[in-house]
């Protein structure tokens, strides 16, 4: 389990996490969501050790990290095998094919055979409902599959939790759909998976637990239900903001 | 200590030299008829000397064609043996470096536009533009008699720069502009050779390293022998038609 | 005139070309790559403690090179070495072969050029990049060499291409360091046939031959090379 | 020797280059800078007609200029041109004085190349900067005035300015066409004093002084001009 | 009025907008839809002639342009003084200021003294909650801040029609509102409006018309209510999609 205790990270002057700790229970998705702005991004980064916070614990199953101390290289690429990171602008690798992609980290970071990681990826990219554009390159993709090359090339590292900053949000709302798709039927293999996302409808029908940051720090920490029919004002108005009702 | 270390050098001409066997010779191989590219290969009396001197000392001559700057500090950087390219021996010069016995003594010739009435002698160009390679005794002349010099690479450009009247006049050596006007149509230009009355000739001599003790010395004697045996004479004239290898 | 023009100029002239000129290019911009590549590697690393001396020498090499020169540089290496007499290791002083002085200083040169545009091309590449990279667990030094300079390299060409088409007319100054390339074997025809305008004008030509063909190798190379690549990511829309 | 230095050579140096090096390469690059965004907007006009030889014309000036040495058409122009003998209008050929000669080749020279930057630097303005203005019912001369240009040339203030050090260096070829400027000085006092290393080092030393201070205004004016531009369009998150 | 009639355009072989032929009434909002590569854009950038079709007839009132004939650039430029278009990535000039954007058009196309543009740009500055930003520049606003900057630009020009394309979908939900909420003011103002966006429950409360474009062609050309409540299984299925239920 990642579990996270009184994480703090400022950037320059900014502090953007406030004293934070939450965790993010095994084989559940957890869904983030807050205001642009709140830290979503700053936090789902440091749990890839993309951002390092100045003080707080990280811990990961049996690893602990104090972020108050430096990190050996050894930890960080331990943590980074064991999750993974799809970001909003896919990143895919303009210079290798869809299915170098998805071989890239088990051959040389995993150090698998060519042939079992190919083996491997056609079936994830068949997964993901992309097997025909395995010889094809990410100039020639749309935003949705690209993503979905993105979600296969993580998923190719066995990676105990995957993250996802807004995986959607770049997407036309046809290609977005698709995306979903895909995490949901990851979701429903119980693959652990956090993700960051504006869209409340896919939040609510994914969402294990609920994450809501604002101003760096958790205002609410729980179940879904119980964020979806919450009291607090402060959750009501977002939410009402988000599913656009002027 | 420094006393061995000095005295061991420059013993012998083989342990002054930059490459066994070889004389290695610097020069420019853009200057007839001293040295100049013909039929593909360098020729030109410094050319013919530099092998005849190679051949008293038992070596054999390596050319080195280079820029004018190059040839002086390839002698100074030890990269050069000896570089043989028309150059005038100066007390200046003779400061930094070691200079042979002549070889040739080169009167100069003035040269101005034809019809050109202000400039008849060297005097005149005070006050005037003369077009001389940098570095060369020429400028230096042309410096002395107070003209201004409007610097060219080479000796064709000065002559283009009379021609053209962005000079008044060039001052060259007696040879080079023989040769020239043997291959080539110099109706445009006036040429007056300088007087030794007014202008002693330069001594031509072969430039060296002042640690080259042994070789400076052995490379006089080679010169005196050419010049007793007639060799220098006849390579004189072969190549500028006249012996211009005394001082008369 | 005409006939000797291509019965003797000419040939000589690019005789000169394929024995100097050319190779001398070539040789040069390989080593100047390689140098190039390494300075640029070391000005953007973020090791600290003593390699901060590395990046310190790296700067102060490129900034020498960019701002003297090249001529001063040629005639300081083949020249000015001979007095750097080290006791035990070069009694002597060094002494270069002139071929050997002039791809050294042409390598050096050209790899304080090259390197400051190697070094702006891996900055280009955006941060995504290295991040998506990192977050599979590879190491810096497996990022830049799978991922960050193979695309650096092919945002590199147009520019390194110029880079190279301005040794090849560089490789004139050699003569000052004896060696009879292209440039200076049109010098001696004119010494000998007083037509400098004349045998300027052709070795213009064979260096605009070269510059030409170069151009075309460049925009081929840049088709070739950046074929799957478009401005930043591909796909989005 | 020393004292001499300090007296005589560096400062004479000093003059020349002030007197020639510096104002040849201002007034060159200032009418090169002209000419390239003459040039540049010549290759990028949409015009046909009449006006594709004007663009077929800046074509070949580029090529030309890029692909032959500085040397050579420093050459032609200067000695060139005087054979150039056309009746009533140059009956005597054109004779240029070689200050003049000098900064038209220099301002032909650079002009070729930043014309290629100032084209490059227009053609990255993204199309969105053309359609807003396009939409807002502006012609396109206005557009390249008023919104492409001046975003253009913030962009191509790096290797503008490397094209302006590149200059000053190549100032040092004036001397073939008899302008005594710095690099000339040297090798006249070379030429007495017969140590042209020692002259060399100490001119380089000149230019390497000039470079850097041109170096520092460069990433100064980067600063001021960029003030308000980072990549692309500013605010899209 | 705005008028299309039979519009055909081509981008190589790929034939875009399939004699197209629709109008777009005034001082009524028309809210274009349809899925992504339809040709909503094209047809929105031919009004502007920023694209040039084929063939048609296009009417601007007592402006007649036949696409099929070359358009002088006197024609051209009346045209773009009548329709005002605003882009998805805002398109601002990142080196003027906030102030200098608004008033560029009025000063070096309309002609208008420097003082009369400044004063009204600052009244549309003002309406679009903008007025504190005036000196600022676009690097330093928010994307939500930016469109609103191009949204007063482009009523600074006083345009018959404005033209949006996808105006919102670069920003978050929460800037997205903010810039609804200057375009349904704008709407009550009676302001002619051609909106392509892929927001269902803004364009259910803005529009007067719904256009819906698919593969080039109009499939749905009339009344909002109407559109909502199709019995069409392709409108059906689009909107739901749209509307996120897997
Ligand atoms: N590299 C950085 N340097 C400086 N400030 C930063 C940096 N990254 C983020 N910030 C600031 O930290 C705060 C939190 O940013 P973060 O990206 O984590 O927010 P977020 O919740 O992901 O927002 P969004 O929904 O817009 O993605 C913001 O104010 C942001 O401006
Ligand atoms: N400049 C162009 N060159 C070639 N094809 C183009 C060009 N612009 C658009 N297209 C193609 O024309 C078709 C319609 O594009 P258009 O942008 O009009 O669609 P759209 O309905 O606006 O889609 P979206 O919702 O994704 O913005 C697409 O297939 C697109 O690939
Ligand atoms: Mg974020
Ligand atoms: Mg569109």
């Amino acid at each position: 389990m990642l579990k996270l205790s009184h994480v703090n990270k400022t950037f320059g002057e900014t502090p953007v996490l406030k004293d934070l700790s939450t965790e993010f229970p095994e084989q559940q998705t957890t869904v983030v969501l807050g205001p642009s702005g709140s830290g979503k991004s700053t936090m789902l980064r440091s749990l890839n050790l993309l951002e390092r916070p100045e003080s707080g614990i990280y811990d990961c199953d049996d690893l602990q990290i104090d972020f108050a101390k430096p990190i050996t290289s050894k930890t960080t690429l331990e943590v980074r095998q064991r999750t993974e990171m799809v970001f909003q602008s896919f990143n895919l690798f303009p210079h290798f094919s869809v299915l170098q992609n998805v071989i890239e980290g088990p051959v040389h970071v995993l150090h698998q055979s060519k042939d079992a990681a190919t083996k491997e990826a056609l079936t994830l990219l068949d997964s993901v409902g992309l097997l025909d554009k395995a010889d094809a390159y990410p100039v020639e993709l749309s935003g949705g599959q690209s993503q979905r090359v993105a979600i296969a090339r993580s998923l190719a590292m066995h990676p105990q939790y995957i993250l996802l900053d807004e995986p959607t949000s770049a997407l036309d709302p046809e290609l977005e759909l698709e995306v979903l798709k895909v995490l949901l039927a990851i979701h429903d293999q119980n693959q652990s998976m956090i993700i960051v996302t504006h869209n409340m409808a896919f939040a609510q029908r994914v969402a294990n637990k609920i994450l809501f940051i604002e101003n760096g720090d958790a205002l609410y920490d729980g179940p879904t239900d119980g964020f979806f029919h919450s009291t607090n004002d402060r959750i009501k108005s977002f939410i009402d903001s988000m599913t656009f009702s002027i | 200590g420094s006393s061995s270390s000095s005295s061991s050098k420059g013993d012998t001409v083989d342990s002054e030299l930059v490459s066994k066997g070889k004389l290695t010779v610097g020069l420019e191989g853009t200057y007839a008829p001293y040295s100049y590219r013909a039929n593909g290969k360098l020729t030109g009396f410094e050319v013919d000397l530099s092998k005849a001197i190679a051949k008293k000392l038992g070596l054999t001559a390596d050319f080195k064609p280079t820029k004018w700057d190059s040839l002086i500090q390839g002698v100074g950087s030890g990269r050069f043996d000896i570089s043989l390219n028309n150059i005038t021996e100066t007390p200046e010069r003779a400061k930094a470096y070691s200079f042979s016995t002549p070889y040739v003594y080169s009167r100069y010739v003035l040269i101005t536009k034809k019809g050109n009435k202000d400039i008849t002698k060297i005097a005149d160009i005070k006050g005037k533009k003369t077009a001389d390679a940098t570095g060369s005794d020429n400028e230096a002349l042309a410096k002395k008699f107070g003209a201004t010099v409007v610097p060219s690479q080479e000796f064709t450009t000065s002559l283009q720069l009379v021609k053209d009247g962005r000079a008044d006049a060039t001052i060259n050596a007696v040879s080079a502009w023989s040769t020239y006007a043997k291959t080539e149509d110099t109706s445009a230009w006036t040429a007056t050779e300088i007087p030794s009355s007014d202008v002693p000739a330069a001594k031509i001599a072969a430039l060296l390293n002042k640690k080259s003790t042994a070789l400076t010395k052995a490379v006089n004697k080679a010169i005196k022998e050419l010049r007793e045996d007639g060799t220098l004479t006849k390579l004189s004239k072969q190549y500028f038609n006249a012996d211009i290898t005394e001082d008369k | 005139m005409v006939q000797q023009i291509f019965n003797e100029y000419l040939p000589n002239m690019i005789k000169a070309g394929l024995q100097y000129t050319i190779p001398i290019a070539v040789v040069s911009f390989i080593l100047g790559l390689i140098l190039a590549l390494l300075v640029a590697l070391a000005r953007i690393s973020q090791l600290g403690g003593a390699f901060k001396i590395v990046k310190g020498i790296s700067s102060f090499y490129v900034w020498l090179f960019r701002s003297t020169p090249l001529l001063v540089q040629l005639f300081i290496v083949y020249f000015g070495l001979p007095y750097l007499k080290i006791a035990g290791i070069f009694p002597d002083g060094i002494k270069l072969d002139p071929v050997v002085a002039g791809i050294i200083t042409f390598s050096l040169n050209t790899g304080a050029y090259c390197s400051e545009t190697i070094r702006a091309a891996i900055l280009s590449i955006p941060t995504g990049q290295w991040e998506a990279a990192f977050a599979i667990g590879m190491k810096r030094s497996l990022v830049l060499r799978r991922i960050i300079l193979p695309q650096a390299l092919r945002t590199a060409v147009p520019p390194l291409s110029n880079s190279f088409i301005g040794l090849v007319k560089d490789t004139s100054l050699a003569a000052s360091i004896t060696l009879v390339e292209m440039f200076q074997v049109s010098q001696q025809y004119a010494g000998e046939n007083y037509q400098p305008l004349m045998m300027y004008s052709l070795v213009a030509l064979l260096y605009a031959v070269i510059c030409t063909i170069l151009t075309w190798l460049q925009s081929y190379l840049e088709k070739v090379t950046s074929k799957h690549i478009t401005a930043g990511e591909g796909g989005a829309n």
